[in-house]
């Protein structure tokens, strides 16, 4: 979690409160209908370009879809030390399908409909030392072991 | 509207020439499809770039201008369109309907591209955006395009059973009929085995299973039947033409998106289905009246889901269509007689052009080694970044 | 071809607007025209966007869907555009085939544009290429934007003895009709001594005497007659529209080019000369016809030069007119009563769309505090890089 | 002229055969229009894609139009020291109008008509010592003063 030592690898994707991470996202005024990551408006035409405002996400989800990535994507991806990872999709109840690394078990471990949960866990330290957080979803706890 | 023609079609080998400059491929393209309708530059009434962003177009995406000033100040109306890896597709439809609308007797489109090397890049120049979500993807995660495929491939294992064997039997499918055509990039037959032992890239997807990136061009000229007539060309005619793009909804994971807000029942890969739909109403046919298939296969889940997203079969048919042979050139439904991307390798805005020169070719009987017997109506589907959605169809 | 109707029209005003994303000018100014028509997004059958390469667009130029993306996922039809400072231009002709050609009812062209500050540079991630006439024309000469109109306002000078006053004076006219205009981002008289003692740019043109770089955005939302009627909106009629690229010969040295090889009676600035001569003649109107005309003055050179070449008065006759009053808002031939590029300063791909705007509202009466006096026919003449022209013709 | 201690601000646009300096540019096998710089094809559409041939132009001709440049360019110009300077249109015999940076006179004192000629100045010196040469027209001699 973001202390003055961890630092997100892009601003306002997501927080912690009491010690609980989400997502950050938006929820249409009129639908109601969720995204991730924050946006401005919703994009459901019923809207007719309807407000979305802040909200947050999860913390929980089901695993759609996964893949573990072989190859070390080009140098914007700054993860230290590089390892081949998995990469998922997850349904979370709010409707929204978000994609993000897995983590919490080996990358080709993973089962689509597991239930799933997010952890903030570093992806490198940057040069000042600071854990440079990104969100990921690990199996829940008691459905792994 | 009036109705539309090819008049001729055109287009430079896939590869990597190094050597050979983004508009050299364009006028070598438009250059042998000008020849193929018996036409020169002069008789050019319009021309459509599909606009590319890594080369040419004087830096700023007006790659028929350059064209244009490169070999012959015409004049004319010109349109560059973007569209991503669709805008050969939208440059068919816009050429199009220059001619249905009387804007002109001859019109031309082109698309030529040389790609750079490796996973496909942010568009040059791009500045760190935290709202832009190809920054993100790339930040967070690190997505590569391969991983929005696997994704997809992974999940109708799950949905449908379908076996890594299957998805290597659709490489080996398109790798056989691009030993029949000279334009392809890969014409070496490969089997199940083969495709099974090379790398995985994003799993379940192996190294043969992903379409490369190529250099490559293609071209096509459309204009009235009485200029068809007049150039003595066979008559294959341009019966629909449709873009499209995507709707609220569809469960498709876009790339560079990192979300989607599925809604039930709505359409995957909407922007190609809208298209489809909308290219075959016109047409006034139905799946069955097609007799062969051009779809953008960036890898195999895509030779597996598009043709049931097309109507040709069942949703979880096309497993058993493949293996047993109805994909095939002689078999109900022939998919990609090309070779498509795995056998071309993906030269972005030159993608869609090329699908409807294979279209012209097979209507003509002309596409030696690799002709789908007594075609008579052929299809395009092709998809681009941004959710942009094309398909041409062409009738003889 | 069936008629096109203007239903609607909007626009973000001009000016620096560091705090807001293109797309977000782009929706603001689609809204106004929504609103002005009496429509919601759910009611467009297509989207066509004058694609810039500076900010937005997916990075892509996919600025239409990019658009539909942030507010409505409609699965519509959507063209992306290129044209330099034309595309806004070319995307209203674009637009307006939708309509014509029947493929849809209702569609929509916008253009939105935050420019970077100073000189306008090479594109974002532009290669030092020899051969790049872009890249040729900075490292070898530092030609910067202005001394190409600085050039032809020289020559003028020694062909017609057009005097520094009198490019003085059409800077005075422009900024005199923007007084009257809320979209303009200069709107404060001033006189010729002022522009006079404003810094020399490039000899012998002023800094008052040169469009400056802006934001802004515009949209236009045309329609069937039948749409027109059932909206109860003041019947505008798309009379002409036409795009055109420069012909073999025309001595015109082009942005970036830094050569041209003159032919004897070729016309100057031909994309533009060409574009709005098909316009007229698909409106079957003459320049006699036209009460007021919406030019590209990037200079005040094109204020003098192109009711020249558009065939509003004879050449060399244009001094005679602007100082006469012929050029103001009840002059014989009103140029530019929007305020032009001087007072708004240049939004590239937006600019095309407010000029069709500013003839929309002329032709209602709605131009209040610029209006010309019972206009009837409008026209719009642009210029893009690449040598693209494009021409817009309303009629009331 | 370009010798050891320069090099040319870009290759291939210029040359000096025999001590006299030339453009390089092309003409067409087919209509004999000339282009500078070089090219691979005609773009008269009379010619139908017809090939072009690289051949020397100049080195004489006259001046169609001038301007001076009061603010300094973007960097990639790197003339040093920097001053503002005139940049003129130039008709060469063969039909091409050429852009050019003009000297032999005050950035003001250009007089369209006046015959020119080519001379290869140098723009700055780079970080080897050397010169860097562009192509200048100035008033052709027994013209000026
Ligand atoms: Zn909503
Ligand atoms: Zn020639």
């Amino acid at each position: 979690m973001p202390t003055p030592t961890s630092i997100p690898v892009v601003d306002g994707l997501f927080d912690v409160q009491d010690g609980a991470p989400a997502l950050v996202g938006a929820k249409c005024t009129a639908c109601g209908t969720h995204y991730f990551p924050r946006r401005a408006r919703c994009s459901n035409p019923a809207c007719n370009g309807a407000e979305a405002a802040p909200v947050r996400l999860g913390p929980r989800g089901v695993l759609y879809s996964w893949s573990v990535q072989a190859y070390r994507p080009p140098p914007l991806f700054g993860m230290d030390p590089w390892a081949p990872y998995a990469i998922g999709l997850v349904d979370l109840p709010e409707g929204v399908r978000v994609m993000a690394m897995l983590t919490g078990a080996p990358p080709e471990a993973f089962q689509i409909g597991s239930p799933m949960q997010l952890r903030l866990e570093p992806l490198r330290v940057d040069a000042d030392g600071r854990e440079v957080l990104t969100w990921k979803f690990a199996p829940v706890a008691e459905h792994v072991a | 509207m009036r109705p539309v023609y090819v008049l001729g079609v055109g287009a430079h080998p896939w590869g990597k020439f190094p050597e050979t400059p983004q508009v050299q491929l364009a006028a070598h393209a438009l250059g042998a499809a000008l020849r193929d309708a018996g036409l020169g530059w002069r008789d050019l009434g319009g021309l459509v770039a599909a606009s590319s962003r890594f080369e040419g177009g004087l830096g700023w995406g007006l790659h028929a201008n350059e064209l244009l000033q490169s070999v012959a100040e015409l004049g004319i109306p010109t349109l560059n369109v973007g569209g991503g890896c669709a805008a050969g597709g939208i440059a068919v439809h816009s050429t199009a309907l220059m001619i249905a609308s009387g804007q002109c007797e001859i019109a031309a489109a082109v698309g030529a591209e040389r790609m750079p090397k490796g996973f496909i890049p942010r568009p040059p120049g791009t500045k760190d955006d935290p709202t832009d979500s190809d920054y993100l993807r790339w930040v967070a995660m690190g997505a590569t395009n391969p991983v929005y495929w696997a994704l997809e491939a992974r999940r109708r294992m799950h949905e449908f059973g379908t076996t890594e064997e299957t998805y290597a039997a659709a490489s080996v499918l398109m790798h056989r009929n691009a030993v029949g055509n000279p334009l392809a990039r890969y014409r070496a037959e490969c089997t199940v085995a083969e495709v099974l032992a090379s790398p995985v890239v994003a799993s379940p997807l192996r190294l043969l299973e992903l379409c490369a990136v190529s250099d490559g061009a293609a071209a096509v000229i459309l204009g009235t039947e009485s200029a068809a007539r007049r150039l003595g060309v066979p008559l294959v005619r341009v019966a629909g033409y449709a873009t499209a793009t995507g709707s609220f909804g569809d469960p498709a994971t876009r790339i560079p998106t990192i979300s989607t807000n599925p809604v039930a029942g709505a359409p995957h890969t909407s922007e190609v289905a809208t298209a489809a739909r909308r290219a075959m109403a016109m047409a006034g046919l139905g799946p069955e009246d097609v007799d062969l298939v051009e779809l953008a296969d960036n890898s195999v889940w895509q030779v597996l889901a598009w043709p049931e997203m097309l109507g040709f079969c069942e949703p979880g048919q096309a497993d058993w269509m493949l293996t047993h042979g109805e994909f095939d050139l002689d078999g109900e439904m022939p998919v990609n007689p090309s070779g498509g991307f795995l056998s071309f390798g993906e030269a972005t805005t030159a993608q869609g052009l090329l699908q409807v020169c294979e279209l012209a070719w097979q209507l003509r009987g002309q596409a030696t080694g690799r002709q789908v017997p007594g075609a008579k109506v052929g299809m395009s589907a092709i998809l681009g970044l941004g959710a942009n959605g094309a398909s041409i169809v062409l009738q003889a």
